[in-house]
């Protein structure tokens, strides 16, 4: 990246009025209608969420160096991963790029001036907030041990936890996403600026349409699982427990119904950011842009038929799990749709070796082995020994956190001089995508041996033989943990001493770098006209 | 979208962030089916559960109905349906811009949602007398009463989440009514109580499915 | 914007609820005649058809764009989603035959 | 039997090296297509490096063939990985006829076993070598797992109702036990030790220590204390049917339809006898739920399995 005379002119020449320095004071930025700004303030909070569940993180794998429980007792080894595990689905995975970089360039990106309801995205920011103040309630009143996954009758009965709370934080959270996807839908519907057409909308904007389906068609159904589990449990009314007349499984079902989609929640929005960035880095059109586009799509719809593989050895119907499990497999088909086209367009492309790049190729590899790990937990037969064994956690790590805040990280380094109108140092953002992605490998690779030798999750103590792969696997969090520590540095290093950027520092196409760095209130001076097809960084030509 | 994109001289009711009217009212009443369909989802939910439970216990939820008041619901049912009519006529007179027709309608509608909500309060009383609520104050002891304890927190649950959201309407119709009494409706500018108008037929369809599943069950009791 | 898409007049509401009234009778009718297994699909017909009145009329989707119906179609398919694969579970299980969970108590 | 560092588990039953042939055949599918991807995208880095900072690149939009051959062949591929792991899923929930009968019930937080003979275990399980043994399983509380690694098999247990696993030991040893589905706060301390016995050994470990009551009897006993059998008669002239023989039989219900008489049957007619009443009875049991044990009803299904009449009918 080298930023030329010209654009330092020209980023100095620009408007001095833009949504940062329009309006100080902490009431501006409180009672603030403007998504950029909604985005900031989500960009805080789900970064104080990162740091605790990050915090219970390295607590489990502190605990987990020694086959013994030496360093808490089992009671609150549970309540650490079960806190672990609420506060990074609910607090941080499910929100982090929708409500952030989602909503700071969706409207932008259509060429929109705003959402299409400011008031409700801010009120999608006050629910979360109240969310995490019963979730840290929840935390600090005792802590809740159920799992995230809330699983009953556990839950419902015999816990002594502070389960209520938690459910009701989760909740919350849940209402507040809902709010942010309804706003996506209604603005990509209806707020695109002129010429703006669906095939001319970056494959971003296109994966956050997908996110919010799964948002608006599968929150409420958690929604009204926690209901139903916080009525058994308050009031005695039985839907789950057995000794009340029902059936656990039922639970499963109504769960899963949401929580696997929830993770097309997580990777979709982080498969538009590697998109934009791939397009950027090779700076060339995506290739295959409307295979791309319809596979977020098929994802987003296909995930809502394959919840049953979370149950293959639950006591679910053989005949519901075949079921299940063949549509398993065809999702894996538009992921790898994905996967080749990306590569596909870096061939023949101008590859720049730059922050985002490091991003974009460690992205790459741990989505692939997060993805392709999914074939053999969708295999009936071997997912009997697989289930509920590191095997899974190193698998969904792999997608969620692998996959989930590579694209986040990366994403809010790609768009960082966007949001901030400053630079960061390009050699710190390498070493920081270097250090997450060695660390990451270090951390949950050996989980995969780990899980196929047999070692459950959830497990305080365990049998002496897992104990070597458990404390390489114990070293490597450090390291990862390392790796998120740095961006934090050196990024808010930017914003008080960072250089000024300019309003396209990657020469990279697309709406968001037309306007301002950073942008005005409105977005635009004037509301564009958009005339091409997205990444049209030369002339297209047709095979 | 034409791009007169200026901020001042805009028509009343404009929020900044739209460019003209007919866009603002297609975002709104798109906005509004979408949290529709989250509403949907999250009754299903119930729904899905009740036919589970329903196919596993037919007796037992046979049973459980047949102790429930049919007159009351079939009143409140058609209270709901009279409101619906009230509620659309409400809006059909917001397009006309016609202030006073959009008040009597509303004050209509309002008076049927706060009946419903009036027979609802005996019925659960009765209930509980009765010794019918789950958990709570639960009387019967037969060898299937588990089963019928599942039926009764299904019927608690499902209309209690009901009878909440016609309190939150009601609650949003006072608001309407109060922004329709300032005069801000007009023939452009009256996408709230459309979007109101949604919302409440949207409770009123839950209720048409409530009403035979929860009620009339229990006429044909062990038929089969 | 004057109401250009053209919304039901008054007397189609009027027809509405007269029609909406009739099926709440003949669905509390039905109840009381021993059709068998028929009484569940019957009220559950008239249910389907009392709901679909509501939305096409009072709710304005037969006079609404194409969005329109793809939310409402998206969230009932949706639903049926959500009954469908849950149902198929429960009724499928012990088709193998085998001293399968399937009875529960 | 463990060495200090392994990388693999034992494989001690008969699905092991099925399961892991999969395993592998899945592993080198996903190895293939992981080195493709890695490979092709590290050599058009080195090789399309950006040259100068104005550099455009030719603009590919896209090939349509192409996306037809990488959607098909994932697709393809998949299926044929669905056929493999579901073919074999089938071989691992279906037991053979012959199997052993071994009970489980889970509690938090111990696994309580109990062998036909009546020999009852805790956290411990001893097997014989090289024959099938089939698990009937129960929880008393919350969901537990059935889970041995070695064996790669595994089954959540749920309150309520029976689940079921089976598997045939194939290697002399002592293996994990352990419960897969969080459970409270003892969860990782809910686990046990299978011993795989040579048949004598099996044997001679039965017949060994104390308590060899068989497990019928233990029903049997249960069978007269509850006085069950002032009405199931064994000849069939009691208020409630006789139950020689009637085991593993498809009876007629009173108001129409049929059930197999299975342990999830059984359990549900001692629990809730009005549920499914055999035709030709009325429903006049009591029930008998919060009287027995998860145990005790174990102990009465199999004192009722073993009922057997003289001319035994046919099955079906």
């Amino acid at each position: 990246m080298a930023i030329t005379e010209q654009d330092v002119q020209a980023s100095e020449d620009a408007p001095s009025v833009n949504y940062l320095n329009n309006g100080y004071g902490l009431k501006s930025w409180l009672l603030t209608k403007d998504h950029k700004r909604i985005a900031v303030l989500y960009i805080i909070s789900i970064s104080i969420f990162f740091a605790l569940g990050g915090l219970f993180a390295s607590l489990v794998r502190f605990e987990l160096m020694t086959p013994e429980g030496d360093l808490m007792s089992s009671d609150t080894y549970n309540k650490v991963f079960s806190m672990h595990g609420i506060i990074m689905v609910f607090f941080f995975l499910v929100p982090s790029i929708p409500a952030t970089i989602g909503n700071f360039l969706v409207p932008i990106m259509v060429g929109a001036k705003d959402l299409a309801f400011p008031r409700i995205n801010l009120l999608s920011w006050y629910v979360y907030v109240v969310a995490g103040i019963l979730g840290t309630i929840a935390v600090v009143g005792g802590g809740v041990d159920t799992g995230w996954t809330f699983y009953t009758p556990y839950s419902s009965t015999y816990s002594n936890s502070n389960v209520i709370l938690a459910a009701m934080a989760a909740f919350m959270a849940g209402f507040s996403s809902i709010l942010t996807g309804l706003n996506f839908v209604v603005t990509i519907h209806t707020m695109r600026a002129p010429g703006m057409t669906w095939f001319r909308l970056p494959l971003f904007v296109w994966s956050h349409y997908a996110t919010s389906i799964i948002m608006l068609l599968g929150t409420p159904v958690i929604a009204i699982t926690l209901v139903l589990l916080m009525l058994e449990r308050g009031f005695g009314f039985g839907f789950f427990d057995p000794n009340l007349g029902g059936d656990p499984v039922l639970f499963q079902h109504l769960f899963w119904f949401y929580s696997h989609p929830a993770v097309y929640i997580m990777i979709l929005p982080s498969m538009g950011v590697m998109s934009e960035m791939v397009a950027a880095v090779a700076r060339k059109r995506v290739f295959g842009y409307e295979f791309v586009a319809f596979s977020s799509v098929a994802i987003a719809i296909l995930g809502f038929l394959v919840w049953g593989h979370h149950m293959f050895v639950s006591s679910q119907s053989t005949y519901a799990g075949m079921v299940f499990s063949i549509i398993t497999f065809l999702v894996a088909v538009p992921s790898a749709i994905k996967t080749f086209n990306w590569t596909a367009t870096l061939y023949k492309g101008s590859i720049v070796y730059d922050t985002s790049m490091f991003y974009v190729y460690g992205y790459l590899g741990l989505f692939l082995v997060g993805g392709l790990t999914g074939l053999f937990l969708s295999s009936m037969g071997l997912d009997i020994h697989l289930h509920d064994t590191y095997f899974v956690v190193a698998h969904f790590h792999y997608i969620m956190v692998g996959g989930q805040v590579m694209g986040y990280l990366g994403g809010m380094h790609f768009w960082w001089p966007k949001i901030t109108g400053k630079m960061f140092p390009d050699i710190c953002g390498k070493i920081s995508a270097l250090l997450v992605f060695l660390g990451f490998n270090f951390t949950f690779f050996p989980q995969f041996i780990l899980g196929y030798m047999g070692m459950p999750r959830r497990y305080h103590v365990y049998p002496e033989e897992f104990q070597i792969l458990n404390v390489a696997s114990s070293l490597g969090a450090s390291l990862l943990a390392l790796g998120y520590l740095v961006p934090g540095v050196y990024l808010t290093w930017s914003i008080f001493k960072g250089p000024k950027a300019p309003d396209n520092p990657w020469g990279a196409k697309g709406l968001e770098w037309e306007t301002t760095s950073p942008p005005p209130t409105f977005n635009f001076e004037e509301t564009p006209v958009v005339t091409e097809e997205a990444y049209q960084y030369g002339q297209i030509e047709e095979h | 979208m034409a791009d007169h994109a200026l901020h001042h001289d805009h028509p009343h009711g404009l929020a900044h962030q739209f460019e003209d009217m007919p866009q603002q009212k297609e975002s709104a009443v798109i906005g509004m089916w979408s949290f529709l369909i989250t509403e949907i989802l999250f009754f299903g939910g119930f729904f899905a559960t009740y036919l589970i439970y329903r196919s596993y216990y037919p007796e037992a939820f046979f049973e459980g109905s047949s102790h429930l008041d049919i007159p009351m619901g079939a009143f409140n049912t058609i209270v709901l349906i009279v409101s619906s009519l009230t509620m659309a006529m409400a809006v059909h007179k917001s397009h006309e811009g016609n202030k006073r027709g959009i008040l009597v309608y509303l004050t209509l509608t309002g008076i049927l949602g706060l009946t419903f909500l009036v027979v609802k309060y005996f019925e659960y009383s009765a209930k509980i007398e009765y010794g019918l609520v789950p958990g709570l104050a639960w009387h019967p002891h037969g060898e299937n009463s588990p089963q019928l304890a599942l039926f009764y927190s299904l019927y608690f649950g499902m209309t209690g989440m009901h009878a909440l959201h016609m309190i939150i309407g009601i609650g949003l119709l006072i608001w309407v009514f109060v922004k329709a009494a300032q005069g801000t409706y007009t023939a452009e500018y009256n996408a709230p109580v459309e979007i109101f108008g949604l919302y409440w037929h949207f409770v009123d369809i839950v209720w048409i499915f409530l009403f035979p599943l929860l009620y009339l069950l229990g006429t044909q009791g062990g038929g089969h | 914007m004057a109401d250009d898409h053209h919304g039901p007049t008054v007397r189609i509401y009027l027809a509405v609820f007269a029609s909406l009234m009739f099926l709440t009778a003949l669905t509390v009718w039905v109840a009381f005649q021993d059709l068998g297994m028929f009484n569940d699909v019957v009220a559950l017909g008239i249910a389907c058809t009392k709901a679909t009145i509501v939305i096409l009329f009072f709710m304005h989707v037969k006079y609404a764009s194409r969005l329109t119906w793809l939310l409402a179609g998206a969230g009932i398919l949706f639903l049926l989603i959500l009954f469908a694969f849950a149902m198929a579970d429960y009724v499928s299980r012990g088709w193998l035959g085998m001293p399968a969970s399937h009875y529960l108590q | 039997m463990q060495t200090d560092f392994p990388l693999f588990p034992d494989q001690a039953s008969s699905f092991a090296l099925q399961v892991d042939a999969l395993y592998f055949g899945i592993l080198a599918l996903c190895v293939f297509f992981a080195l493709l991807v890695v490979i092709l995208v590290v050599i058009f880095a080195i090789k399309y490096q950006r040259k100068s900072d104005d550099e455009v690149p030719r603009q590919i939009a896209g090939h349509l063939g192409l996306e037809i051959f990488w959607t098909a062949i994932p697709a393809v591929l998949a299926l044929g990985v669905f056929v493999w792991a579901t073919v074999l899923y089938f071989h691992l929930i279906t037991p053979p006829p012959n199997a052993m009968e071994m009970y489980v019930v889970g509690k938090q937080w111990m696994w309580k076993l109990q062998h036909p003979e009546g020999k009852k275990e805790i956290n411990e399980l001893h097997v014989p070598l090289g024959e099938s043994v089939r698990l009937t399983m129960t929880s008393e509380d919350v969901l537990h797992s059935f889970y041995i690694p070695a064996f790669r098999v595994k089954k959540d247990v749920v309150p309520g109702r029976y689940t079921n696993l089976w598997f045939k030991a194939t290697q002399v040893g002592s293996y994990h036990l352990f419960c897969a589905e969080f459970c409270g706060t003892e969860h990782s301390r809910m686990i046990g030790t299978v011993h795989v016995l040579e048949p004598q050994d099996y044997e001679a470990w039965l017949t060994g220590g104390t308590a060899n009551e068989p497990i019928e009897v233990a029903g049997e006993r249960l069978f007269e204390q509850y006085a069950c059998h002032t009405c199931h008669k064994m000849d069939g002239t009691g208020r409630g049917p006789s139950l020689a023989g009637l085991f593993g039989k498809t009876v007629a219900l009173e108001g129409g339809g049929t059930a197999l008489v299975d342990e999830a049957y059984i359990r549900e007619s001692i629990l809730n006898p009005s549920a499914k009443v055999m035709a030709g009875y009325k429903p006049i049991m009591p029930t008998f739920k919060g009287q027995i044990s998860e145990e005790g009803i174990i102990q009465l299904i199999a004192y009722i399995k073993s009922l057997k009449v003289p001319e035994l009918t046919s099955m079906e």
